[in-house]
């Protein structure tokens, strides 16, 4: 087995993705993703009945949450809860069920480095899953600068420990629309720009990434679909 | 079929479709939407078509929206005046009335309690309102439709439910070479079963969750080790 | 109003109600095991120290183990503190109904409170740094993750390994400095334990005497009654809860308990060989640990207690004789009663209907369960044996025929 | 409402009798006027001349063409069974290509007035026919009055989807 250790992969690569459908049985969708050792569980439910104060007539309400390992959720959390959230409110499809409510449920299993870009990510192939409507995907690449200059893509926490500036993008997958920028620590603009290039071209892989899961998924269902369709047409 | 099969993903423009549609009507399904004079998914899965111009996703979902016309399985919840509740797993409860069964009058009402369970045409869907249920065809009579006395009832995936109710579909078939049984399936991903004892009931209804795990391209093999199942 | 079913919640139905009351009426569960036959356990322990998922079946509980240094209570100002959290919203969706949720919640957090807690099973004393000043507070919280029936036995199992995977800083305290050193400056400590609890639920229906081990959601929610009961690998009653709508008779209580004993035990067993297992990986994989990536890629990480006592599992079904099972059994029922008086508040009626019979009425029961499970052993033999056509099944099974059911258990 | 030049007609006129279809008309045309105005903001020009070739289909059922849930096989549910197999033959004949018909629609049409309609109609009309006519025929005047067989042109009242 090929441990997934960041130091094994170059600083312009993304670690390595996994991720497993449906391991809990009680909700309508959820994943396990992990980037490198990074690991978390997301899940959907919905749409559902909502609570009569948050019901909407144009559209279904969006309730997001995220829990830490240990502990209560903290500013951390409730921070990233509401990029999660601002990023779903952008891409969610949700005139298609009004008076209704989708809840997304993220919980860390293990903070190896890249938490928010690795919630996002697990979050939208929950919303896959779950068979929930989008306008489109979406996937989040952090990235930082270490103290040599160097970027690091997705970096390993032990490398987020000396670092100079950190971000983390978040890109929808037609227009390709930045839909969250997070920053943090000193940098030039023409670095902001590599960067955002940089981060740019990694979200592809992750959707790539995206469409094979989906396909290994269904893609066992395929041929008996097309035997059955060219019963069909017969 | 060219495109069908083909993984789309959300926000993804279909192409084939649109192309379709310059010369005919098409009807687009579950999953996919109109934007203006493009077609887009909204969903992720394989693009199904049926001839001659239906289109739709066939992506994983659990969660049932009700459609009109759909035929599914509920629980009655309780009643409510002229009203049952029904539970049909959608983010709604339905409601059926007590007139919707076979020769029921403001009199003779049907005899339904709490914990039932019914099987169910959808009669009205939309997501402004409330779903509405009715045990009865057009010609007032019951049909296949009704209350579903004894046997066992488990929820699977909506896809589970439309893999068993495709025509010809070979896991049913491939049962009944195993012993006789009566099935309802509903297209909200629940299904009930029955067979003449216990056993035979409880090893049918593992025998079919057994696809939902095993995922369809194994279909033939669960198909063939269906009688382990049966004969424990 | 009430509120729709939004999750997936088998067994609430009527319908599923009586089916399941039937099918354990015939002495058949809807998985096909047997009325004391458990799921696999499977152990995934993280990076960190402290964290391990547990998987039963398909209930999965995630807890991580956390420590601070904190100021004791004036009451037992010479012992460090242990606080339990449990948190079953999240991605399980328990707290969707409401209703519900508060008594689940409430039941798994007394029960781990009273298995752990109370039955003081960390040496608390080892984690006081200066007495009234300076004593460590671990905290273990309790994520569940997916709840497919059996959450109480699940959760002791992943605080129990936890609390033993856990590792704290060395610390020390001299001239009012407190120091606290890193993990390369001195090694972590483990925990100290005075022993190891962890429990086991049995569902019990009016329409069966016989009561089901380790029930699925289904099972559990269509149950008239969860017994829960806590043993220690000394085979000593920690906790016990019992609740719910079926008239349980003390002989089935009894019969629980024993099967009970020997189920926990082998499960703390399996712990031990788990971490050691663990300890090992760790050593080897140079700093490098896959943590709980495991749990997605198929990989060796899983510690599944199928495997981990296989060996056990066939040796005592071996070696194992009904005179030994009896003396084996002995010791527990005694502790039953000893310990139980000190730790079981709320059960205390129940338990002072069982002293008197102590002796008087044990010995003839001991009899009478024996005589009962035989045909249906060899009913369940039958249905097994065309199920699964497990050769070793085939040559095993007529040496525990008798009585020792819970032996022939798991291997498959 | 903006004022056209279309020249009204007063409640008074509209509340006659005889008005009342143009009345219902009038009613129509200012509350789809009003409608209009009401969703002018939400809906655009594009929306309302755009004659798509898009029919949404939110069910699966429909789409793939399920088959209906309810199945009963080897005897164990006979009521279902039997509907299973009435809906099985009705999708033979469906299937099937029509038989090329031996006998022309016209043929049979003119075969049947000429044969078995006489009789027909004779049997039904004694059904309409009064006390009167039976007198009339018994004086022997019946063949001057067919009354049931040709009316006389008669002043009908429009129905409403006409115009």
């Amino acid at each position: 087995m090929n441990l997934p250790v960041k130091v094994a992969v170059a600083k312009d690569q993304l670690r390595r993705m996994h991720c497993e459908f449906n391991p809990l049985s009680r909700c309508d969708g959820s994943v396990m993703y992990s980037q490198g050792a990074s690991v978390v569980i997301s899940a959907v439910l919905g749409p559902v009945e909502v609570k009569s104060q948050n019901l909407s007539i144009d559209g279904s309400y969006l309730e997001c949450n995220y829990r830490p390992k240990a502990g209560l959720p903290q500013v951390k959390e409730r921070l990233r809860e509401a990029a999660i959230k601002d990023i779903l409110d952008l891409t969610v499809l949700s005139e298609a069920y009004p008076r209704s409510k989708m809840s997304i449920q993220v919980q860390e299993l293990e903070d190896r480095g890249s938490m928010d870009a690795c919630a996002v990510n697990s979050a939208c192939l929950a919303m896959l899953i779950g068979g929930l409507p989008l306008k489109c995907s979406f996937a989040a690449v952090h990235c930082i600068i270490d103290e040599q200059g160097d970027y690091v893509l997705d970096p390993d926490h032990s490398e987020t420990a000396h670092q100079r500036a950190s971000f983390t993008f978040a890109f929808d997958s037609m227009e390709g629309n930045l839909l969250l920028i997070q920053t943090k620590g000193a940098f030039k603009i023409e670095q902001f720009n590599d960067i955002e290039c940089l981060c740019r071209s990694a979200s592809q892989e992750i959707f790539k990434f995206y469409r094979s899961q989906i396909a290994k998924f269904h893609g066992a269902s395929q041929d008996i679909k097309a035997n059955h369709e060219s019963m069909e047409t017969i | 079929m060219a495109t069908s099969g083909t993984i789309v993903m959300p926000g993804e423009r279909i192409a084939s479709i649109e192309e379709v549609a310059k010369t005919k009507r098409v009807i687009l399904g579950p999953g996919l939407r109109r934007v203006d004079d493009t077609v887009v998914a909204s969903k992720a899965g394989p693009l199904r078509h049926k001839e001659p111009n239906t289109f739709w996703v066939d992506n994983y979902q659990r969660r049932y929206v009700p459609a009109r016309g759909d035929l599914v399985l509920g629980i009655v919840r309780s009643k409510a005046g002229d009203l049952y509740r029904v539970d049909i797993g959608a983010p709604e409860t339905a409601s059926i009335s007590y007139l919707a069964f076979e020769s029921a009058t403001k009199k003779n009402r049907p005899d339904l309690n709490p914990g039932d369970l019914i099987y169910a045409r959808v009669l009205n869907a939309s997501a402004d309102i409330e779903p509405e249920l009715v045990c009865v065809n057009s010609n007032g009579k019951r049909g296949k439709l009704g209350v579903l006395p004894d046997g066992f009832f488990f929820k699977c995936s909506l896809n589970l439910g439309r893999v068993l109710l495709r025509e010809n579909c070979p896991i049913l078939a491939a049962i009944t070479r195993q012993l006789p049984y009566e099935i309802a399936v509903g297209v909200n991903g629940r299904i009930w079963v029955k067979a003449h004892s216990l056993r035979e009931t409880v090893a049918l209804a593992k025998a079919i969750l057994a696809l939902e795990q095993a995922g369809y391209a194994e279909t033939d093999k669960v198909c063939d080790n269906l009688g382990d199942y049966l004969e424990a | 109003m009430f509120m729709n079913s939004n999750l997936f919640e088998p067994g609430k139905s009527k319908a599923e109600k009586n089916f399941v009351q039937q099918a354990v009426k015939q002495n058949h569960r809807l998985d096909g095991r047997r009325s004391n036959e458990c799921r696999d356990v499977q152990l995934t322990f993280g990076a960190d120290w402290g964290t391990v998922a547990v998987t039963l079946g398909e209930t999965k509980v995630l807890a991580q183990v956390s420590s601070d240094i904190g100021v004791p209570t004036t009451a037992r100002a010479n012992e460090g503190k242990l606080q339990l959290n449990v948190n079953i919203g999240g991605v399980a969706f328990l707290d969707e109904a409401q209703s519900t949720h508060d008594q689940r919640f409430l039941t798994l957090n007394s029960l781990l409170e009273r298995t752990f807690r109370s039955s003081r099973c960390l040496d608390l004393e080892s984690l006081c740094v200066a007495a009234e000043q300076h004593v460590w507070c671990v905290r273990v919280d309790i994520n569940v993750l997916n709840h497919d029936g059996n959450l109480y036995d699940a959760s002791t199992i992943a605080t129990l390994a936890a609390l033993m995977h856990y590792r704290r800083p060395d610390v020390t305290f001299a001239e009012d400095e407190l120091r606290i050193y890193t993990e390369k400056e001195r090694e972590f400590q483990p925990l100290l334990f005075l022993h190891y609890p962890v429990s086991v639920t049995y569902c019990i229906y009016k329409s069966s005497s016989q009561p089901i081990v380790d029930p699925s959601l289904l099972e559990e929610n269509a149950a008239d009654s969860v017994i829960v009961l806590s043993f220690n690998s000394y085979k000593e009653l920690c906790t016990l809860n019992a609740g719910g709508s079926a008239p349980t008779n003390v002989r089935t209580i009894m019969q629980c308990a024993r099967n009970a004993a020997t189920r926990s035990k082998a499960l703390v067993d399996f712990i031990r060989k788990a971490l050691v297992l663990d300890e090992e990986q760790r050593s080897k994989g140079s700093g490098q640990v896959p943590g709980l990536v495991g749990l997605i890629s198929e990989a060796a990480h899983k510690m599944s207690f199928h495997q981990l006592m296989k060996d056990e599992l066939d040796k005592e079904r071996a070696t194992t004789e009904d005179s030994q099972m009896e003396v084996d059994e002995q010791p527990p029922e005694q502790a039953v009663v000893s310990v139980a008086q000190d730790d079981v508040k709320k059960e205390k009626p129940k338990q002072e209907k069982e002293t008197p019979m102590d002796d008087s009425s044990w010995l003839p029961e001991e009899s009478t369960p024996a005589t009962v499970p035989a045909p249906k052993a060899g009913k369940t033999k039958q249905n097994r044996n065309k199920n699964k056509g497990n050769k070793k099944q085939h040559s095993k099974k007529p040496q525990n025929e008798s009585d020792s059911e819970e032996e022939t258990k798991p291997v498959i | 409402m903006p004022s056209k030049s279309k020249p009204k007609l007063s409640r008074g006129v509209l509340d006659m009798k005889f008005m009342q279809r143009t009345k219902a008309k009038v009613d129509k045309e200012t509350a789809d006027e009003q409608s209009r105005a009401l969703y002018s903001n939400e809906i655009n020009e594009k929306m309302l001349n755009s004659n798509s070739n898009y029919i949404v289909e939110p069910s699966y059922s429909i789409c793939a063409g399920l088959i209906d849930g309810r199945l009963s096989f080897r005897g164990m549910n006979p009521e279902i069974e039997q509907l299973m197999e009435q809906e099985q033959t009705e999708k033979q004949r469906l299937k099937k290509p029509e038989q090329p018909k031996e006998v022309s629609d016209q043929d049979m049409a003119k075969t049947y007035y000429a044969n078995k309609a006489p009789a027909l109609t004779s049997s039904m009309g004694k059904k309409f026919s009064t006390k009167k006519d039976l007198k009339r025929k018994q004086n022997g005047d019946s063949d001057n009055h067919p009354h049931k067989n040709h009316h006389k042109a008669q002043f009908r009242k429009p129905r409403p989807d006409d115009d």
